[in-house]
């Protein structure tokens, strides 16, 4: 059978639910990140995907790289403070860094 | 109706006693103290004998007029004027009113100059004269306004004055509360009088002639006859929320508890206020109002089976008292009774008549007792009184004319007023047998207990100690002056009225114009001069008795306190105990509903309304009823309850990131349920 | 001068307050000075309004408008008519009074007395007020001073008592919002402008709506929006059961803002029903008044008597006459009688002058014994009798004793009353005795008896306190004696109002 | 006008003025000793831009860089909106301790970026260029959030920030791919002709909608996706809690609004606009504005932290503001833009004080604002009370008069229940407000509090916020007018 934009589609779902259940279950900082960055590609999967079978043009293409490049942005960003985390917490668990609550 | 001539004096017979007062309430304090009691005294009684002279020229400028032309008035200006009610400040003055003012600035005059001497001593000399001369006025004001909303202010004011002078040492918190009584009693009865105006007003309103001066109800009273409210004849209903009023200003069942206390004042006071005068007030306004009266057969029942009781409660009560003015004072509800009596059989005349006559006689009592008591160095009770007739003869013999008067002796002023009225009970076409039989009954009570303080205060041995009898002295000259004056009316007042087997009733005469001509007795001159001498027989039969008991001693009076067991004397000393009954019924009825409606306020409202309701404190009398903490408990429950939510809430900030990514997708979830569900 | 007289009437406190405020902080007297000399110039302005005012004209007088937001039709707009000009009157003199009850005020001087003259504005304002959105502005302007001068110089538990004052009165007034808004765009074109408001009162539609379960109440918009209106009003009047801010924060207050509040704060509620509802929403009042007016005030009257009875605080039991006495307005304005109405809106009047002699009575003994309890004096008459004769007047005029002002309000509004309803103005009149009941206790327990030794020494009240209270007494008796004095003003204005509402009353 | 990449620089100043000042103020920071006068600089740096834009406001607009980004009244208007906070807050910068210790360059330059960011989002017509200018904002906000150096609370608010804003965004631009999808376009007006004459999938719609309302969501703080906000603002300094409180908040409404209705409506002829029938987002919005006012009420009530405080308060407005949404006319729209202004002014002054009394006291807690009138100036206080009266919407105070729009727009639409609801909540802010201002002038100061001073810089913002605060309250005409004429967006 032909692959269609049904099984891109489904992929993209598959990838943001494994994204957000990553981020909803690991406790681990760079874990978290990098389900973020997976939501982030399932993303990227339904633009190519949109714009290889729907819309006849490469919009979505230049999309998907934009958004790898903001992914990336992001990272940098999320590992510089997730390091001073480590400084200050001596961890990088997300449940123990709690003093900003109730 | 045509207006009658404008007469510009009138205001002046009420204003004088007002300026006399406002001048002693304002400067007086500092006269006495700078120049001398005789500059207040000369300021308080001067206006009143002026307005006396007043008075009487009013009186011969009515007598100059044709009869049925007798009225003056004096309009001063217009006081309320809202909608269809127009209220004037206006005095007038006709027969009726004419006979009220001079009782009230002779009588009122007499007792002022008693009192120079009465009051020599006080240190407020300046207050009391302030307010005997206010209560001149209001009474005046009473007696002379030309409309019902203008008389209630001197229906109140002589109330006002009547406590303040009730109270008058108030540093004793007894004589307070007998003011606070006397005040707050009158105040039930002044609810039904400006009830019984209102009433009074919408209906002829209704008519299209809403007025509340006399002589326009008068006129248009008429219209009244038929309509109803509640059920109820409109006329009836208002005379009876009027008599409500009467009740209270002269002391008639239910509402008569005031007076007796009202004693605690100082004794010429009693006598003008207490019983020449603002006791009479009810009297006078059933007289001013027959017209309506007349229309209500039942309130008339009402008001005549009311006036006989209260005439024997009181005489029964009079029976066994020892202090020498409480026995006056219930001496004067009976006569009260009496009164209505003749209102309450439409003989408004007799009853007027009675009226003046008992301002003189009871007057002349109370100064009597006033200076006994003077004499005594303060003392009431008549038990330790006796033979006094020798150290104060003129009292004495005053005293003694009086007694006579109001025992109902023939040829005394009492004598004419109270057959006349005994008569009418019988023979008046409102009147019945029955009414004349408690008559005569509570005549016979009278003539006992009157002879029997007679004779307790002035013969027999001084059961005084020492000290007391070498201070026993006759008053001074200003204070038996009054008594002979007033003895000397006790005699002769009687005569304007002579019953009609003697001669022309004057008095009748002269009332005719206002209360109408006194209507055909059925019943001979013979019944009426049987019935006659059989009351005075019932009377000599009361004197005979004291006379043995307390001159002769030949009858114990144990003899009879011990009847029935003593049942009957010691509800009658005690006064029946209607005092206990109401002090329980109405007094701490009011405070528990007061109570309840702070506990209202306290644990029902602030506990909705705010969560610090647990800074409100319990007051102490609530530990009885409800667990202090069970209370507190609720109270702080529901003070919490909105910051508890927003603690649940907060819980949920956690602190954890985790929990919060939670939420997002917890959220998209119900979104999408929602839509699904419900919006397609 | 005289055709912005309302502006400068308003505006002179503030003016006030900003000069106060640039006053150095430690001149107290001159600070005080300075407000006294602020407040006169209103009372003066009064003084001519009331004999320029004209009685027979029922409509706007001195009517001063100007574009304020065109954009939403909002105008500065104030004129007086027979309904606000007692109330003017009231407000120029009591603030004017209470400057010199508030001498004694030694902490944070300068701070009370800008606040009091902010609040002065907003007073007059709120009288003079005839659009709606300024109305509403300087309704809540008063809010703010009043929280401060109760939190701040009140007494041990004012912080409780300003914000149950500031939390019921801020839940009454945003209701009052909505309801502003309510007719703000149900009027065509819109607008804030209460005579066009008036105008168009048959827009306001009176279908039923449905709202389970009250169906059956059969109310339309227009109850909908005089019940927000009422609730809001109630609240301050105060109403019961809206009314248990009012013993708190008067307890708590300092005197001259229990004076204040007692005299002018509490007519705001009565004023604001007279002025708003009854023109407004004519058919709504029709069928309203008689529960919410009639029969509640009738309760007001007996309930608050009877709370006042029970009272130990002094300056309670005077609070909880308040409530009584507003009963009375509230009863009259039912009435929809020539007196009832006058009645009451007269009722207002002298409950303002009546009342403040009272707290200021009250105030003369707390400055000297330090506390209230009724039981705690006794036998002060010997000591300070002058004092004890002007506060036996100030008694029985709010016992209603004719004569004296508060006799004939409420004679008035009973009268009025019984021609709609007997039943209602035959309770109220039991009030009457229930009055009597505990001003003569509370009388006799204050007054009267052996002399308490502690205060043998009482010093008598002295030349300034005598001079807030005299004028009162004066008028008081005045108003007693020639209440046409007050009435032929009102008259006009108040009759045209009752011939709005009249013909729908069922 | 469609304008290519070169016409379009003419249209482009602010943005370019901006973009120069930061890289000056980049380059600045290697050579200058004095880094306190970067700050100078880069406030310079926004007035200028302030100028430029104002020249623009008012033409006729039109796309730049094909149709990447719009110029239009709306977009200047909340250009205009972000420069002022950035302004105020690099002026409450400069008094405040906290930020005194940090990198001065560093911190302008990244401050000026994000509110480059937030100039973009104002203006752009394209989901692609949203997103950007979106994580643009977002990243600058997470490095200043995180900013203060050996400060765990700061980094652990960053950390959450970071972790949160990453998966909101990226639920947001996997929702946008499914626009893309359906779209087949992520240019605004190309999405708006294929969704309204299209047959879309109405819940596939939804989901996606609802996915980009996580986004813009967490911007303006709504529930639920509001949960970072407390952390983050209790956690970030002061100035910059100021700036993400108005600044990026203002920003997501312009973005929302954007998105929503020349997007995704259509603007009838009698001036309300319709949303695309079967998928009901004014529904969710409404729901939404309900519970994030009175939730974020609820939780305010009990806070001891001032800035917490603050935070929820915050929430509770953003409710507020979205009152004006769902009525879905430009009477909403206007009295959300009204209001956001007058929050802008009342928010940055309260977050003033709260420096003020910082400096103070170095506390942030109810209590170090015990008797804060009676200690020294009374200044600081009086303008606190104004402040949070005028957010409890106080007359004669602005933010009585935002409310007062706001429910104007609700009740003429009838939604009398949302009301309603918003009056109570009103109400029942007063509780936390009142609580404050009770402790500042009720209470009376312990000896152990200390004097507040504030220096001259402070006193001249507080005093201009303060006045601004009651003009507004009392003489609104212009900022109307201005409101009106700047709810213009440019769609062909």
């Amino acid at each position: 059978m032909a692959i269609g934009l049904t099984h891109y589609l489904v992929l993209g779902a598959i990838l943001f639910s494994l994204g957000l259940y990553t981020v909803l279950t690991r406790r681990n900082a760079i874990s978290v990140l990098m389900g973020v960055e997976l939501i982030l590609n399932s993303a990227n999967i339904n633009y190519v995907a949109f714009s290889h079978f729907s819309s006849g043009n490469v919009d979505g293409q230049i999309y998907a790289i934009f958004v790898i490049m903001l992914a990336a942005a992001e990272a940098a960003v999320g590992l510089a403070i997730v390091l001073a985390i480590f400084q200050l917490f001596h961890t990088i668990d997300v449940g123990a860094v709690e003093t900003l609550k109730e | 109706m045509e207006h009658p001539i404008q007469t510009d004096y009138l205001r002046w017979i009420v204003l004088l006693p007002l300026l006399g007062a406002g001048w002693n309430g304002l400067l007086g304090a500092q006269l006495q103290k700078r120049v001398g009691k005789w500059l207040v005294s000369l300021f308080a009684c001067a206006p009143v004998v002026f307005s006396f002279l007043l008075s009487l020229a009013a009186f011969f400028g009515l007598l100059a007029l044709k009869p049925e032309e007798r009225f003056l008035t004096d309009r001063v200006y217009a006081w309320l004027s809202l909608g269809s009610l127009h209220v004037d400040v206006a005095f007038w003055v006709d027969p009726l009113s004419a006979v009220m003012i001079l009782v009230v600035t002779g009588i009122g005059g007499l007792i002022h100059i008693y009192s120079i001497g009465y009051m020599h001593e006080d240190r407020s000399y300046w207050r009391y004269f302030a307010f005997l001369n206010l209560f001149t006025f209001a009474m005046l004001l009473l007696v002379t306004a030309d409309n019902l909303l203008l008389m209630f202010i001197g229906w109140e004011g002589v109330g006002l004055c009547s406590y303040a002078l009730i109270g008058f040492w108030y540093q004793d918190h007894v004589n307070t509360r007998a003011g606070n009584k006397a005040f707050i009693v009158n105040r039930v009865g002044d609810f039904g009088f400006i009830l019984g105006i209102f009433l009074i007003f919408w209906s002829l309103d209704q008519q299209g002639h809403g007025t509340v001066a006399f002589r326009e109800i008068a006129t248009f009273a008429s219209l009244l006859q038929g309509q109803e409210i509640w059920g109820i004849g409109v006329v009836t209903l208002a005379t009876l929320f009027l008599f409500l009023g009467a009740t209270g200003k002269s002391a008639q069942i239910p509402l008569y508890v005031w007076l007796p206390d009202a004693m605690q004042g100082p004794t010429p006071v009693s006598a003008l206020i207490h019983a020449a005068t603002m006791v009479t007030a009810g009297v006078y306004m059933i007289a001013r109002l027959n017209f309506l009266f007349s229309m209500a057969p039942v309130t008339l029942e009402v008001v005549a089976s009311v006036g006989v009781a209260t005439a024997l409660l009181a005489a029964t009560i009079a029976l066994t008292q020892t202090d020498i003015k409480r026995v006056l004072a219930y001496s004067t509800i009976s006569q009260l009774g009496y009164m209505f009596l003749a209102a309450g059989v439409a003989a408004y005349g007799a009853a007027i008549f009675h009226l003046m006559t008992h301002a003189f006689f009871k007057a002349c009592l109370f100064l009597g007792s006033g200076s006994v008591i003077h004499a005594m160095g303060g003392e009431q009770d008549m038990r330790k009184m006796g033979g006094l007739s020798r150290s104060l003869p003129w009292t004495f013999w005053t005293f003694t004319i009086a007694v006579l008067a109001i025992a109902g002796t023939p040829l005394t002023a009492g004598f004419f007023s109270k057959d006349e009225i005994l008569w009418q009970a019988f023979s008046s076409p409102h009147g019945s047998s029955w009414l004349w039989l408690l008559g005569v009954a509570g005549a016979g009570m009278t003539a006992f207990y009157m002879f029997r303080q007679l004779f307790l205060v002035f013969f027999g041995e001084c059961r005084a100690d020492h000290h007391v009898q070498e201070h026993l002295h006759e008053s001074p000259k200003v204070m038996t002056l009054p008594l002979v004056v007033l003895a000397v009316g006790s005699i002769a007042a009687g005569w304007i009225g002579l019953p009609g087997i003697f001669g022309p009733n004057l008095f009748a005469q002269w009332l005719e114009p206002v209360l109408g001509a006194a209507h055909e007795a059925h019943g001979s001159g013979a019944a009426e001069g049987t019935l006659m001498v059989f009351s005075v027989g019932v009377a000599a039969f009361g004197f005979y008795l004291a006379y043995l008991i307390y001159y002769r001693r030949a009858l114990a009076p144990e003899h009879f306190s011990s009847l029935a067991g003593g049942l009957l004397y010691r509800l009658s000393y005690n006064k029946y105990y209607i005092d206990e009954i109401y002090q329980f019924v109405f007094i701490r009825g009011t405070l528990l509903l007061a109570r309840i409606g702070v506990w209202i306020d306290q644990y029902i409202i602030d506990f909705i309304v705010d969560g610090s309701a647990r800074t409100t404190a319990l007051v102490s009398w609530v530990n009885g009823l409800f667990d202090n903490y069970v209370i507190d408990g609720i109270v702080n429950q529901l003070a919490d309850s909105t910051f508890a939510a927003g603690d649940k809430f907060r819980k949920v900030q956690t602190g954890n990131i985790n929990s919060y990514l939670y939420v997002i997708l917890g959220a998209v979830i119900v979104a999408i349920i929602v839509k699904l569900r419900y919006w397609s | 001068m005289t055709d912005h007289v309302l502006t400068y009437m308003t505006f002179f406190p503030l003016a006030g307050m900003v000069v106060v405020l640039l006053l150095p902080r430690e001149r107290h007297d001159l600070v005080r000075w300075a407000s006294a000399l602020f407040t006169l110039p209103p009372l003066l302005l009064a003084v001519w309004l009331y004999r320029n005012f004209d009685p027979v004209n029922p409509g706007l007088q001195f009517v001063e408008k100007a574009a304020w937001i065109p954009a939403y039709n909002i105008n500065y707009f104030v004129a007086v008519d027979g309904i606000s000009i007692s109330m003017v009157l009231l407000t120029a003199l009591l603030t004017f009074l209470c400057i010199f009850a508030s001498w004694g005020i030694d902490k944070g001087v300068k701070g009370y007395f800008a606040l009091f003259l902010l609040l002065d504005t907003g007073m007059m304002g709120v009288f003079v007020a005839l659009d709606f959105f300024l109305f509403y502005i300087f309704w809540e302007v008063m809010l703010l001073p009043m929280y401060f001068l109760i939190g701040i110089w009140g007494g041990p538990r004012r912080e409780y008592a300003a914000i149950k004052f500031f939390l019921y009165t801020l839940f009454g007034s945003v209701l009052m919002l909505l309801a502003i808004l309510a007719l703000y765009f149900s009027s065509e074109p819109h607008t804030f402008d209460m005579t066009q408001l008036i105008a168009q009162s048959s827009r306001y539609g009176t279908t039923p709506l449905h709202f389970w379960p009250f169906d059956h109440l059969r109310w339309g918009f227009q109850h909908v929006v005089w019940m927000a209106l009422f609730i809001g009003f109630a609240i301050k009047i105060p109403a019961f059961p809206f009314h248990t801010w009012l013993p708190d924060a008067h307890v708590e207050a300092p005197t001259a803002i229990s004076v204040i509040l007692a005299g002018i704060l509490l007519k705001m509620g009565a004023y604001g029903i007279l002025r708003i509802n009854y023109p407004m929403l004519p058919e709504a009042t029709a069928d309203l008044a008689y529960y919410f007016l009639g029969a509640l005030g009738t309760w007001n009257i007996i309930y608050g008597a009877l709370c006042a009875m029970a009272q130990k605080d002094f300056k309670k039991l005077v609070a909880y006459s308040s409530v009584s006495h507003m009963g009375y307005v509230m009863l009259g304005m039912a009435s929809f009688t020539p007196q009832g109405i006058s009645g009451a809106v007269l009722q207002m009047f002298n409950h303002g002058t009546i009342t403040g002699m009272l707290f200021l009575l009250v105030g003369v003994i707390y400055d000297r014994a330090h506390h209230r309890d009724i039981d705690g004096f006794g036998g002060l008459a010997a000591v300070m009798p002058v004092y004890t004769g002007v506060s036996v007047l100030a008694f029985f005029a709010s016992m209603g004793l004719p004569g004296l002002s508060g006799f004939i309000s409420e004679v008035l509004v009973l009268l009025g009353a019984w021609q709609k309803y007997p039943l209602l103005s035959a309770l109220g009149a039991s009030g009457v005795i229930l009055t009597a009941g505990y001003l003569l206790w509370t009388i006799q327990r204050v007054y009267l008896g052996a002399t308490n030794e502690k205060y043998k020494a009482m010093p008598e009240i002295n030349g300034r306190e005598l001079f807030t209270l005299v004028p009162l007494g004066i008028i008081v008796i005045i108003l007693g004696v020639y209440p046409n004095a007050l009435l032929d003003l009102l008259r006009a204005s108040l009759d045209q109002l009752n011939q709005l509402v009249i013909p729908h009353l069922s | 006008m469609d304008l290519g990449n070169i016409a379009s620089l003419d249209f482009f100043y602010p943005e370019a003025i901006l973009t120069g000042t930061i890289l000056l103020v980049v380059l600045l920071d290697l050579v200058l000793t004095n880094k306190r006068a970067l700050g100078l600089v880069a406030l310079a740096g926004c007035l200028l831009s302030l100028w430029a834009t104002l020249q623009l406001y008012g033409t006729s607009g039109g796309w730049l860089f094909h149709r990447m980004i719009v110029l239009d009244n709306f977009s200047l208007f909340f250009k205009l909106v972000s420069l002022f906070a950035a302004i105020l807050v690099l002026w409450m910068s400069r008094g405040s301790r906290e930020v005194g210790e940090v990198h001065q360059g560093e911190y302008s330059a990244i401050l000026l970026s994000s509110t480059l960011g937030m100039f973009f989002m104002a203006s752009s017509t394209n989901l692609l260029m949203a997103y950007l200018s979106l994580e643009l904002v977002s990243l600058t906000s997470y490095i200043l959030t995180g900013f203060l150096p050996h400060n765990r609370r700061s980094s652990e608010a960053a950390l959450k920030y970071l972790i949160y804003g990453g998966v909101a965004s990226g639920t947001m631009i996997y929702g946008m791919s499914w626009i893309f999808g359906m779209a087949g376009s992520l240019d605004y007006a190309r999405i708006n002709q294929a969704l309204l004459q299209g047959e879309a999938n109405h819940l596939g719609l939804f989901i996606a909608f609802v996915f980009i309302l996580a986004g813009f969501g967490y911007k303006i703080v709504f529930v639920p996706f509001h949960m970072w906000s407390p952390d983050v603002y209790q956690g970030a300094p002061t100035p910059i809690t100021a700036f993400l409180s108005v600044g990026s908040n203002a920003a997501g409404v312009a973005i929302l609004i954007r998105f929503f209705f020349p997007a995704v409506s259509r603007l009838g002829d009698d001036g309300n606009w319709m949303f695309l029938s079967g998928v009901e987002w004014p529904h969710f919005l409404l729901m939404v504005s309900m519970v994030t006012m009175t939730l974020g009420n609820l939780c305010a009530l009990n806070q001891q932290n001032v800035k917490r405080l603050l935070a929820y308060s915050g929430i509770a407005h953003a409710g507020y503001i979205l009152m004006g949404l769902v009525v879905l006319n430009n009477e909403g729209l206007q009295a959300m833009l009204f209001y956001i202004v007058v929050y802008l002014i009342m928010n940055l002054g309260a977050f003033l004080v709260v420096v003020i009394v910082a400096n103070a006291t170095g506390k942030e807690d109810i209590e170090s604002y015990r008797g804060l009138a009676w200690r020294g100036s009374a200044i600081p206080a009086v303008c606190m009370a104004i402040f949070l009266f005028s957010l409890t919407g106080l007359p004669p105070l602005a933010g009585f008069v935002g409310k007062f729009f706001l429910f104007a727009a609700v009740i003429k639409q009838q939604f009398y229940l949302l009301a309603v609801v918003a009056v109570i909540n009103s109400v029942i802010s007063l509780y936390y407000y009142a609580r404050i201002v009770k402790t500042m002038f009720l209470d009376f100061p312990q000896p152990s509090d200390g004097q507040v001073k504030m220096t001259a810089e402070a006193a001249v913002l507080l005093g201009l916020l303060s006045s601004m605060t009651l003009l507004f309250g009392i003489y609104w005409g212009p900022l109307v007018a201005f409101t009106n004429h700047s709810l213009s967006f440019f769609v062909k």
